[in-house]
């Protein structure tokens, strides 16, 4: 044990400051995550107050985020945000912590098995959700605003499709004050998605169901005028194909793309130019799996019997 | 290692050897019929008009004649006995277990009365004229009438929750009663109704943990020249006025043992077991003997011009009272001495944790 | 300097490590403001508050603004000795959480509030011994190493406890209450010899309860002293105790806003006349009138009993109920379910959105979860909606875990070409909550092709309606049953309901097509048979069953029972007609509060016997032995035997089975050790015992009388376990044989995929 | 397909609880923080029709036909001003 003199923790040598930072970019670059994980935490443990202290903390999020670590790249963005709340890159930590939960939302079965990810947990969608709004309404102008915009606008969507599941259930299950609160949610949350028209559609059916034809025809009339071709179905028990046809809409649509990589550093004067590397946005291919089985495995079987 | 280094600092010190000035001499040695019990009880003898009495952890109360050390009569109460014994006034007073203070008769061992108490008693219970004072571990003081046992008065001290074990003995005067408590206060209490007189704060407690905030007051106050001498655990050595609670001096000493005067000095043991004397008016130190640390020691008693403890070993040590050098010592068992040592008509009388009673002279 | 003044520059002084980039960002003062006097200070202290700097000192030098600063140390190496009971990683994170760790600024007060919460953490262990001592040592570049020194000192053990003032009960009764014990044999297992606070506190209330609930309504503990040896080794506890008077029950009324009927609300709360006052049963009435007002949409109901004293010994205990207002649920949130559907798990809630809230239906959802057996774990939580007074946000959060099995093997052959052997059997597909199962295998030994499927819920009710069809060449020697083997195919459609919470009826309609094929070695009963009725045979079967499950969870159930009927019965124009009937029981009951300790009983019962003029069909026999009925016995090897190889006279046959089965098995279900996660384990001892009967042998028979000869039964027993693991349940066990008999086939260990017991 | 014999429905209770006793406490001119501590909070407020709120009860016992009790409030300047559905007007005079 210690008593007998102990043994000093052996020191590494002090690598330059420069050159561990060089050494954790051309791991970057490399897609060696773990490697430049490694490096950038060295690097701030030993110069927490250097040059590239600050940059290193931001390339430190992508790493972890690159590597599948969600946990500590939402840990290590929430200190960033913590240390250097003025910081002008912060807009970045924000967007990294939309990005992991929006991934974790889109978890591993979506890309391989045929699982209709709205039909599951919204919880990380939400965070994701929370997360770009943020960034969005104090950095409007932030290089990430776009992207996170469209991403805004998918979680949306699935938000709101969850929510016309549920309500699907309740008008199965005739409980149809339920139901019509939950067409209600969509209708005053979740504006501009395609789920608006079914949220109007099950409203109107429910209170007719409740004898409030009054309520009931307010909500036909909003249909009616904002969405003219939208075919009325029951949504009552015998209503078999309504949630695919939401569901598939949806995930057809616009894919997110890829994640960018936060730009370098800005020096002193912000008016230097700043290149910010190209986000190679390839186009996330669908899975093979999903789109060769969709048809035969899908969980929701065409026939009559089933109401999912 | 960790265990190590903390176990190193407790050893007893080893005995020294030096040129022995006086002897013991054993007059007589009594058994009790039944040890002191492991547990840190403060068992003690006590003397009343030529006869000496004392008992045991396993309930066997003994009288003896105190010339010849005969036993008088025996009594076993069938009970596991934690304090005493106090004797005076024709009554042999101890508490049990289940915190019953019971008297019996000097004479004969026949039981007076018994006094059902709210916790436990383990220090000697005190008498003047007519009261009986106990003092229990939850911080009460408990005035009995010594004849019928009925209770007086109680006072109760605010005591912190964590405190040392054992209580002090209170001195109990014609009018007043005097008794340090486990809050580190003095307080003296007028007799009749038992309602405080002065009350002085011998020891103030800091520290952050429960532990470093101990002070208590953990033995018998000393009455000497016109003044009263108090040690407290973890806090100081104070002298103070008795008619009015003055503080005459205070000095930094954490002791819980008793203390005993002579030669103008009081004499102290601290709570790692070094012997101190400050000259009882000025509170000046007089002397340091630190041979014995770690040894367990006893609480102090004048024998003649010199001083005697005894230790955990069994070992009786003197020492002079001038400069504390050794003068003596005596292997007086092979269990340990933890009760309080009696010295009357220059004879000391000290109750091993064997339950043996023996009483020794200066040669 | 004097203000206020146009600044220029700015110049910092005493910068070692820090990046003047930081300084500038933090400090809101640039090149070219005009200064007043408040700006400075602020600035100052807002560049002070970034905390990178211990002292800043602000000074003009003509028109350019000095920064003096001085750096904070920032910690190098942090470095503890003398800890053995606390491990070093687990004080780094105390150190990190509060802080300080390496590369972060040194603060003074964190390291003073580390060896305070260490010293705290020592006297909880009943270390009191324990001090810490902590040094700072400069480095270069302005680092500082930080030295912890920990003495931890040894444990105060408990000496002794004393209780006074008790006359009802004696020391012994009281003290058994305690969990602070003297030390005992178990003192260094259970460490109940070391004196704790907390624990202190939770033995005075058991005391309390343990007299409250005895009609002592005025006990009281006067005091409960602590008292430690100069030394620090030993612990001395007192306490001082006055019992008061035994009280007994006058009588109980119900008052307040009652929104129930008096008299539902009363006979929750009767109590026999003269009865000893309890706290305990007065707070459980109190629990159940809470809980019935929770039925009825009162959630936030409050009953407050009061018991009044009267001076003959006797109390009154009056229930005063607020109800507050009736609540409603307005949404149910699901979390949790990555792979499961929201309606999967929606359509087993029985509290409905928009409605009363029922504290009843809302726990009976939680129940019925648990008993789908899709989950691990289920909690519920109920949230008030902010600005409501009546309503509440309820929250479902499941832990999926993979129910089912997965079995896949492929192969290749030079006879046979590729051999697959592929079994799926999940009973939540993909999530759907859909019961989807499939086997292809085509090896020699084995060829099957079937394909089942239940949808629990085909009507929203809970109706299922399910098919399976099959296509099967069974060679039984393979299952160590007499040799023959039979192709079958078949199919069939099923239909089951609920009658009520528990209860459920099924209806099945099957057609089979089964033909037998013999060898030389096929034992003379099948030829026998076959002889008779011929070998192939065309049935239509119905099957009736009733189940009744009251368990309190799917997998691992820890209280309740489950009970199931089936008669199966081949109608007439069938080539045989026969009757089989089944009962199963299983019945769990838990032996302490956290249902760790369990004991269990199950059953199972088995009857075929013809209908027509034809013989019981011997492959419709019911087969013991096995994980599933007798452990410690091989696969079905219980029972008559057929006459074996007709080539050997000597062959002592092989099993053949009997249209009589009893089965049964008693289990003592005890908490896995070692392992923490210890909801994914269940591990028992077990004595089984069970047989199966012939009651009308054929001739060549040789073992097998027709009456049921009870001391046939076999007994066994032994210890198993069962594991969820991430493909599926598998269990094992280690069954030994009482009393098998010199041709019983026994087997000591054996496991299975796919079955938990 | 047909419904089976017997088959166990669970309640479905919707909406909230409205009595007689609760109706006859309501006074025209009341505010709406007046209503909800009487009524309770409505489940069913309409987002295209702010100034009603529709307090509705409908059970459906297992296997029975569903009932249904229906008031509905209409306020007007932040005042409730009129009630129509299954339930009589307050008609019992003011209680202090």
């Amino acid at each position: 044990c210690s008593g007998l003199g102990g043994d000093k923790e052996v020191v590494a040598p002090d690598v330059p400051e420069q050159q561990l930072y060089d050494d954790a970019l051309s791991a970057l670059q490399a897609d060696n995550y773990s490697l430049a994980i490694e490096k950038l935490q060295l690097l701030e443990a030993r110069y927490p107050f250097g040059r590239y202290s600050e940059q290193a903390q931001l390339e430190l999020i992508y790493a972890y985020f690159r590597n599948y670590e969600p946990e500590s790249a939402r840990a290590a963005a929430d200190r960033f945000i913590r240390l250097h709340p003025n910081h002008d890159n912060v807009d970045y930590a924000y967007y990294l912590k939309g990005l992991t939960a929006f991934e974790e939302d889109r978890s591993f079965f979506e890309k391989y098995l045929p699982i209709d990810v709205s039909q599951r947990d919204p919880g990380a969608a939400l965070d994701s959700f929370e997360s770009f709004s943020t960034l969005l309404n104090r950095y409007p102008q932030s290089e990430y605003a776009p992207d996170a915009q469209k991403r805004m606008q998918y979680l949306k969507n699935r938000l709101a499709t969850h929510e016309i599941h549920v309500a699907a259930y309740y008008m199965k299950r005739e409980a149809w004050v339920a139901a019509a609160n939950r067409g209600r949610y969509v209708v005053e949350n979740l504006q501009e998605t395609p789920a608006v028209p079914d949220a109007l559609a099950i409203m109107a059916e429910a209170y007719t169901e409740l004898g409030m034809h009054d309520l009931a025809n307010n909500a036909r009339e909003v249909l009616t005028l904002n969405y003219p071709d939208y075919r009325v179905r029951p949504f009552k028990k015998e209503r078999a194909t309504l949630t695919q046809a939401a569901t598939f809409g949806l995930l057809g649509g616009e894919e997110p793309a890829e994640p960018a990589r936060p730009i370098p550093l800005a020096d002193r004067q912000r008016a230097e130019a700043r290149e910010r590397a190209a986000a190679d946005e390839q186009q996330e291919e669908r899975s093979l799996f999903s789109r060769m089985t969709f048809g035969v495995f899908d969980d929701e079987e065409q026939d009559e019997d089933s109401t999912r | 290692c960790g265990m190590f280094s903390s176990e190193q600092t407790r050893q007893p010190a080893e005995l020294v050897s030096f040129e022995q000035e006086q002897t013991l001499q054993k007059l007589w040695s009594l058994s009790l019929g039944g040890d002191l019990g492991e547990k840190h009880h403060q068992l003690v003898a006590s003397i009343s008009n030529d006869r000496i009495f004392a008992a045991s952890a396993e309930g066997t109360v003994v009288a003896a004649d105190l010339a010849t050390g005969e036993a008088l009569w025996r009594r076993d109460i069938e009970e596991e006995i934690i304090g005493g014994v106090g004797a005076g006034n024709g009554l042999v007073v101890f508490s049990t277990l289940s915190g019953e203070v019971v008297a019996l008769s000097a004479d004969d061992g026949s039981e007076r009365w018994r006094h059902q108490a709210s916790s436990e008693v383990v220090s000697q219970p005190q008498m003047n004229a007519d009261l009986l004072v106990v003092q229990q571990l939850d911080g009460k003081l408990t005035a009995l009438e010594q004849d019928s046992g009925k209770l007086r008065w109680s006072y109760d001290s605010q005591i912190p929750r964590l405190s040392l074990r054992g209580t002090a003995a209170p001195v109990v005067a014609a009018d007043i009663t005097l008794a340090g408590f486990a809050n580190g206060k003095l307080i003296a209490l007028e007799n009749r109704r038992g309602r405080p007189v002065w009350e002085q704060r011998i020891t103030l407690a800091e520290g952050r943990s429960e532990l470093e905030r101990i002070i208590d007051i953990d033995a018998r106050p000393l009455v000497y020249n016109r003044l009263v001498y108090v040690a407290g655990y973890q806090g100081r050595l104070a002298a103070v006025n008795p008619a009015n609670g003055q503080l005459v001096w205070a000095q930094d000493l954490s002791s819980y043992r008793g203390l005993a005067g002579g030669f103008g000095n009081v004499y102290a043991v601290s709570a790692d077991d070094s012997l101190l004397a400050y000259d009882a008016r000025t509170s000046a130190s007089v002397w340091r003997q630190d041979g014995l640390t770690y040894r367990r020691l006893t609480t102090p008693a004048v024998l003649g011009n010199s001083l005697a403890v005894a230790d955990g070993e069994g070992y009786l040590h003197l020492l002079s009272q001038i400069d504390g050098h050794f003068t003596g010592r005596y292997k007086l068992a092979s269990a340990g001495v933890q009760s309080d040592l009696l010295v009357k008509d220059d004879v000391l009388y000290a109750l091993s944790d064997d339950g043996r009673l023996t009483a020794l002279k200066l040669q | 300097a004097s203000l206020p003044f146009e600044i220029n520059d700015i110049r910092l002084e005493g910068l070692q490590r820090v990046e003047p980039g930081i300084v500038f960002r933090n400090f809101p003062v640039a090149a070219g403001d005009e200064l007043r006097r408040n700006q400075l200070s602020d600035a100052v202290r807002e560049l002070f508050r970034s905390g990178y700097f211990a002292d800043i000192q602000a000074e003009r030098d003509g028109d350019v603004l000095v920064l003096k600063l001085k750096e904070r140390p920032s910690v190098a190496l942090i470095n503890i000795e003398g800890n053995d009971v606390i491990k070093e990683e687990d004080l780094l994170n105390g150190l990190k959480q509060s802080g300080l760790q390496e590369g972060d600024v040194f603060r003074r007060a964190a390291l003073d509030q580390i060896s305070l919460d260490l010293l705290r953490v020592y006297t909880s262990q009943g270390r009191y011994g324990a001090n810490i001592s902590t040094d700072v040592e400069p480095l270069s570049g302005n680092r500082v190493q930080l030295n912890i020194n920990i003495q931890e000192g040894q444990v105060a053990t408990i000496q002794h406890i004393n209780i006074v003032g008790n006359t009802v009960f004696d020391d012994a009764e009281l003290k058994d209450l305690f969990s602070l014990k003297l030390p005992n044999f178990w003192s260094f297992y259970t460490k109940s010899d070391r004196y704790a606070r907390e624990k202190l506190t939770g033995d005075l209330e058991r005391l309390r309860s343990w007299y409250l609930d005895r009609g002592y309504i005025n006990f009281n503990i006067d005091s409960a002293q602590v008292s430690i040896t100069p030394d620090k080794q030993q612990v001395y506890i007192t306490i001082g105790i006055t019992e008061g008077e035994q009280y007994r029950v006058r009588d109980v009324s119900v008052a307040g806003d009652m929104v129930l009927p008096a008299d539902v609300l009363q006979q929750e709360v009767n109590v026999a006349e003269g009865e000893v006052f309890s706290r305990k049963t007065m707070t459980a009435n109190q629990e159940r009138l809470v809980r019935l007002l929770g039925d009825e949409g009162y959630m936030f109901a409050n009953v407050s009993p009061v018991p009044e004293q009267h001076d003959d010994n006797t109390v009154s205990v009056k229930y005063f109920i607020e109800p507050g207002k009736r609540t409603y649920v307005r949404r149910i949130n699901i979390k949790g379910n990555t792979r499961t559907g929201d309606e999967v798990i929606r359509r087993e809630l029985e509290q409905m959105e928009a409605g009363i809230a029922s504290s009843q239906d809302i726990e009976r959802s939680k129940v019925r979860l648990d008993k789908t057996g899709y989950f691990k774990s289920v909690n519920v939580e109920t949230r008030p909606v902010p600005g409501t007074d009546d309503q509440i946000d309820l929250e479902y959060s499941v832990e999926e875990q993979q129910s089912g099995q997965f079995t896949a093997s492929v192969g290749f052959s030079q006879n046979d070409g590729l051999i697959l052997d592929l079994g799926v059997q999940q009973d939540n597909f993909l999530g759907s909550g859909k019961k989807v199962g499939f086997n292809i295998s085509n090896s020699s030994t084995r060829t099957e092709y079937s394909f089942n499927y239940l949808d629990p819920y085909y009507t929203v009710d809970g109706v299922s309606r399910g098919f399976n069809v099959y296509y099967r060449e069974r060679d039984y020697e393979e299952d160590d049953i007499s040799s023959y083997t039979a192709d079958e195919a078949g199919g069939g459609v099923t239909f089951g309901y609920p009658i009520d919470d528990y209860q459920r009826l099924s209806f099945s309609g099957d057609v089979e097509f089964i033909q037998l094929n013999t060898y030389d070695s096929t034992a003379a009963e099948v030829t026998e048979f076959i002889k008779e009725e011929g070998d192939s045979f065309l049935n239509w079967k119905l099957t009736a069953g009733w189940s009744d499950n009251r368990l309190n969870r799917g997998f691992f159930p820890t209280r309740g029972y489950a009970q199931g009927a089936s008669i199966e019965m081949a109608v007439p124009g069938s080539d045989l007609s026969y009757i089989r009937a089944q009962y199963n029981n299983k019945w769990y009951q838990p032996l302490n509060d956290d249902e760790t300790w369990v004991f269990s009983l199950r059953g199972r019962a088995g009857y075929g016997d013809s209908l027509g003029d034809n013989n019981y069909p011997f492959f419709k026999h019911f087969y013991a032995g096995g994980l599933k009925t007798v452990r410690g016995f091989a696969n079905n090897s219980l029972g008559p035997l057929d006459s074996g190889d007709p080539r050997e006279p000597g062959d002592e046959g092989d099993p053949f089975g009997g249209n009589l089965m009893l089965t049964g098995s008693a289990e003592l279900i005890f908490p896995v050790p070692f392992f923490e996660d210890k909801s994914a384990w269940r591990s028992l001892v077990f004595l089984d015992a069970g047989n199966v009967y012939s009651t009308d042998c054929y001739s060549s028979q040789a073992n097998c009388s027709a009456d049921v000869d009870l001391s046939e039964l076999r007994y066994s027993v032994g210890m198993g376990i069962s594991w969820l693991t991430p493909i599926g349940p598998l269990s094992m066990s280690l069954g030994m044989p009482l009393n098998d008999k010199e041709n019983d086939d026994t087997e000591v260990f054996q496991f299975a995929l796919g079955q938990t017991f | 397909c047909s419904e089976f014999p017997g088959v166990y429905k669970i309640d479905i209770p919707q909406g909230n609880v409205v009595t007689q006793e609760m109706v006859d406490q309501l006074r025209p001119g009341m505010t709406p923080a007046q209503v909800r501590y009487v009524m309770g909070t409505p489940l069913v407020n309409d987002s295209f029709s702010a100034n009603r709120w529709d307090y509705i009860y409908s059970i459906k016992e297992g296997g029975k036909p569903r009932s249904q009790e229906r008031i509905s409030l209409f306020f007007e300047g932040g005042k409730l001003s009129r009630l129509s559905g299954d339930f009589r007007p307050g008609t019992t005079p003011d209680t202090p």
